[in-house]
């Protein structure tokens, strides 16, 4: 499984909360276009996984470059970093202060130059793009969950990302939402965005992963593509976790 | 133990901080409502009680007042606009992951809320009077500024951890540093947590602005405390000062009131 | 008594209340057959205390004028003070007129504040003790000071820390003053008594004696 | 709208309310925390260099200041006792659904609180004092505790309603009435809440028993004042004045906090 | 369904909180040594009707007589009737500050001026009885969810009540504790107390009760027999409910 030219490289990594080991010397190589999905039991550490590879958490040990940046160089700027890998939460955080269109603007306009008018082009692109171009004026609390989700895509999309990092960008919607987010989602993977997915939403996760990961217990249990793994997993902890949820 | 089980059992550590502005009418508390218009009827109806049935000595009370009053609300409004400055970088430093700066902060606040504000009063005016000459104006605004900035501080912070923690993780991801973040992000829905105690700091500092007497700066208790002991009207200067007083912090407390709830409603927009 | 008027009245190192007043009243207790007890009140209430009954006299350099006669009883006068004007050194200020514009300070509603108050064109600031006015002086908050003569000349200057830096401009043309024991209105005991002792003690020269001791002249 | 995302999406209307007491150096707050250690370090250390190395006029200065701290505690002890009274009638009062009871109750924490301490002082001490004779002791006393207990009602209010309400539900489907069930079940329980907020306002008051020096009680800053007034050493009094302040709030803050936590911990027993 | 001797006389009741109906005149008659329970979804005014026959909850229209007493009557002193009335909540309110013993003996001693040894000779036997009997001196935080339930119903029966009123006294438990709280119920009810039982525990009502009410937006639609209620129910709304829920 060795990676002919990875994106993101997680080498050896550990994290470590007080006591609790969230992450224990996980590797993670990423080629660019691939899409990536995690899943696993609560507490495994997907989300911690997901949120060292734009260093919304720090590591105890290990290595990880992405695109070329060494997160942990004292050279490197972070922020440069971050605007190169896009980020979806469980919980949206959009802006409540700022209507759709500002919440997709701000970041282009204050971190990359853009004039406001060039900025809020893209935004209304992007908004068209999620399938939400009439929300442009409301503020987020006007709007479902699914289109919050939606125009949190969006936001993270008006930076230009090459990478896309997603932590559970259904769990916490009504049923009814739920396809419309994943529609997106899958949009983006087949336009050959970089992706790496944590979810329990085992249809997208066959239709659109190139690759599955489990992880159980900080560590990486098994990593398969969809076919294999769903049909024949090889590690028992994949086999009990599969038969509980399916 | 089952969750909910465990949660409605346990005593809730609740925190109680009841501040030192005055008591603010909100809508949640019917029985202040009616006691503020209960307190507010009463100090304009005996004032003008006072004014009409008994002129002699109240109307001559009442025409050497004035200039304290704008005295008082001078030194409140320079002072609390400064202590709004001051709280705003204690605020920071108080949350700052600096161990320099967060002690520095957090040391500064310790103190101040350690100390009399009279004593402090007296310290800045005089003692520190003897190196660095200021008019006793700005002694006294910069007095209490510092005393205030210390509890500002405190709004501040509250006011930025209310914030949830997913927004400022949201705009790091974004690629915005800590200062951004905090300018585009934070502070601008912060402020709404903010204005109602700021608003409520500003009727305490009022209050409080009355040590300022003590000065020699002369504001409306001063000038009742030089009526009096000129007149020997004790009873009848500090009735009239302590209504003017009311008056005052009753409009504001309404007026924060208002506010409070304007805000309130503006969270769902 | 406000105990923040030396060398007249005022709290010693032994924290008793002492002074030439204090002194003096205590001299005219044993004449007059009565023991004087004294206690510390704020200047700008001592008058109302008086009236309420927490105190029977007021023995705090009281200066007797028409307004106060009305108000209440003195005893005969016991001491003769004038106002003076304490400036800093290097002013060269000769008379209160040409403070003018200037900044004054005194005890709130002392003689000293009213001299001030009379003069037109003055601003004028009260402290709640005189000590406070001197210290503002000394700092440059203000232009000078008016107090009693026997404060100035002989306490405050005296004093290290002011000898270097203030000097008194001049005494106020004013006419004399004298201070009184101040007792409610109709308080005939206390007042035949107090004058006797007064009387006792003037005729006896105690009054020089404690002058000497005191104010030093 | 999902009620998840919802909860996420709103500002939380969060209730900031500073107090006046001292900044409690409670376990979660660690810069507080050192800041504790700092400043009683500083303030502690200042005291004994100032009486080592400068013994004129430091030496002079504290051997004239004890009493003064011992009437500042005599007089924070009875009126913080007198306003625990008349605080828990008070937050009773607030609390009743007797109208004219609740009408009263509240609009004496709305005219305390909207006038300031000093004018209280002032009033109560010079004019109620042509009406009734008391001794300065005890006016000082009973002006502070009138002013605290409508403070201490607020605390004893916000105490009880902190109690489960279905505290109150099982006590009276017991056949308890209101009085036996304030008294057996919410009171026992809510003095853990308010017995933290009680220790606050324990230093509140004794900073602010400061003012009555202006009445004459030879409190700590009395004692101080007549000390500079006789020697004019403004500068070195009120600094010796503000570190003893500090040190005795420094160590009733580390005080109540140590309570709260004990209490804390006794929640799960 | 005119009642012979009814302890409880609900009768035509309502009760509004600002513009919610939640009673619309409601008729309850309850015989002694009946056991009534209720059903019906969320919100169709089960608590409240329960809570009116203590006077927890003041009723805007109708009349209610317990035990005798019309406990709007100016001259009934409600406490008194209350103490015939045992409650037991969803939320158990045991009183945390005592011991369980002292939450058993309080009532008795303060309100039936029992003295204390005879207090505690009772309170070891209702221990005893809902099987808890070495957890007299144990604070109440100290208890699993299903023993603070079974010391709140002993409180009541220390009263010595004669009606017990329960309102979804297992909700707030864990599966494996629901069953020993039902037992104590069943029991009670097997010694021919009155009960009434807001529950979703169809088990129970089927066994226990003997006649079941299903309420529905604060109206008493249908009442049975559990026999004939389980399997015939005449209102298309019962059904449906019974439905969903079996
Ligand atoms: N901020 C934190 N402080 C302390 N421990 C944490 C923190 N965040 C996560 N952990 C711990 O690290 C471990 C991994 O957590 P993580 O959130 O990565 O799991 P997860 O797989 O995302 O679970 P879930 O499916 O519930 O989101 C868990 O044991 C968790 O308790
Ligand atoms: N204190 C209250 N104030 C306002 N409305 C109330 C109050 N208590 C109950 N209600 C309303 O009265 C109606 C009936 O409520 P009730 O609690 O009796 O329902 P329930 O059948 O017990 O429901 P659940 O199964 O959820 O407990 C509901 O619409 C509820 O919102
Ligand atoms: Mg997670
Ligand atoms: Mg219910």
């Amino acid at each position: 499984m060795s990676p002919a030219n990875p994106i993101i490289r997680v080498e050896n990594v550990s994290k470590h909360f007080d006591t609790v080991a969230a992450l224990s010397e996980v590797d993670l190589f990423v080629e660019p276009g691939e899409k990536v999905v995690i899943i696993g039991p609560s507490g495994s550490g997907k989300s911690t996984l997901l949120r060292t590879i734009n260093r919304l958490e720090n590591i105890t040990a290990g290595s990880i470059v992405v695109d070329g940046f060494d997160l942990y160089s004292p050279h490197v700027d972070i922020n440069k970093v971050r605007m190169e890998v896009g980020m979806v939460f469980q919980s949206f955080n959009l802006f409540p202060h700022m209507t759709v269109l500002g919440n997709l603007t701000i970041a282009p306009i204050k971190l990359k130059g853009m004039t406001r008018a060039e900025a809020e082009a893209m935004a209304r692109r992007l908004l068209e793009k999620v399938g939400i171009p009439d929300k442009a004026d409301v503020f987020p609390v006007k709007l479902s969950g699914g289109q919050q989700q939606r125009v949190a895509i969006a936001r993270a999309l008006a930076m230009s990302p090459k990478i896309m990092l997603f932590d559970e960008p259904t769990s916490a919607l009504d049923p009814e939402m739920i396809g419309e987010v994943l529609d997106v989602m899958a949009a983006l993977a087949r336009e050959g965005m970089t992706m790496v997915v944590v979810t329990h939403e085992m249809g997208f996760a066959r239709e659109v992963a190139d690759r599955i990961i489990f992880m159980d217990g900080g560590r990486i249990v098994e990593e398969a593509p969809p076919a294999k793994f769903f049909t024949a997993p090889e590690h028992p902890r994949t086999q009990k976790f599969l038969e509980q949820i399916l | 133990m089952n969750e909910n089980a465990k949660r409605s059992q346990d005593i809730k550590p609740v925190v109680i901080d009841i501040g030192d502005g005055a008591a603010i009418p909100s809508r949640g508390d019917r029985g202040l409502v009616s006691a503020w218009k209960l307190s507010f009827f009463f100090a304009v109806a005996t004032l003008a009680y006072l004014l009409i049935f008994r002129p002699t000595p109240y109307v001559r009370l009442i025409k050497f007042l004035p200039d304290g009053i704008l005295v008082t609300f001078q030194v409140t409004i320079f002072s609390i606009l400064l202590a709004i400055v001051i709280g705003l970088l204690t605020g920071l430093g108080r949350i700052s992951r600096n161990r320099a700066i967060n002690l520095v902060a957090s040391t500064y606040v310790e103190i101040v809320r350690g100390v009399p504000l009279l004593v402090q009063l007296f310290y800045i005016y005089y003692a520190l009077g003897q190196f660095v000459k200021v008019p006793d104006m700005v002694a006294a605004v910069v007095a209490m500024s510092f005393c205030y900035g210390a509890y500002m501080g405190e709004v501040f912070r509250a006011g930025i951890l209310s914030i949830s923690h997913g927004q400022t993780e949201a705009a790091r991801s974004l690629g915005f540093n800590r200062w951004q973040t905090m300018y585009y992000v934070i502070l601008p829905q912060a402020w709404r947590t903010i204005l109602p105690p700021v608003g409520n700091e500003f009727i305490a500092l009022l209050k409080d602005t009355s040590l300022v007497s003590i000065l020699a700066v002369s504001d409306l208790l001063r000038r009742g405390r030089e009526f009096a002991s000129e007149s020997f009207l004790y009873f009848e200067t500090y009735t009239m000062v302590a209504l003017i007083y009311l008056i005052i912090t009753l409009i504001l407390s309404k007026l924060v009131s208002i506010m409070e709830e304007r805000l309130s409603r503006h969270v769902t927009r | 008594t406000d105990a923040t008027w030396p060398p007249m009245e005022f709290v010693g190192p032994d924290k008793e209340i002492t002074g030439f007043a204090v002194d003096y009243m205590k001299a005219a207790g044993k004449e007059a057959g009565f023991t004087p007890v004294f206690k510390a009140v704020a200047w700008d209430g001592i008058f109302a205390g008086l009236d309420s009954g927490n105190y029977d006299a007021i023995c705090s350099s009281v200066s007797i004028t028409d307004e106060r006669k009305n108000a209440m009883d003195f005893s005969t006068p016991y001491f003769k003070v004038r106002q003076a004007l304490v400036v800093p050194k290097a002013s060269t200020v000769k008379n209160i007129d040409e403070m003018k514009g200037k900044t004054l300070g005194a005890q709130i509603s002392t003689t000293g504040h009213f001299a001030i108050k009379k003069v037109e064109g003055i601003k004028d600031k009260s402290y709640d003790e005189v000590g406070l006015a001197f210290e503002d002086l000394f700092n440059g908050r203000i232009d000078g000071v008016v107090c009693d003569d026997p404060v100035a000349a002989q306490y405050a200057l005296q004093n290290d820390k002011y000898k270097d830096a203030l000097k008194i401009a001049t005494i106020i043309e004013a006419g004399d003053e004298f201070y009184g024991i101040a007792m409610k209105k109709g308080n005939t005991e206390v007042l035949d008594l107090v004058n006797k002792g007064i009387k006792a003690v003037q005729d006896k020269g105690i009054d020089k004696e404690l002058q000497k001791k005191w104010i030093g002249q």
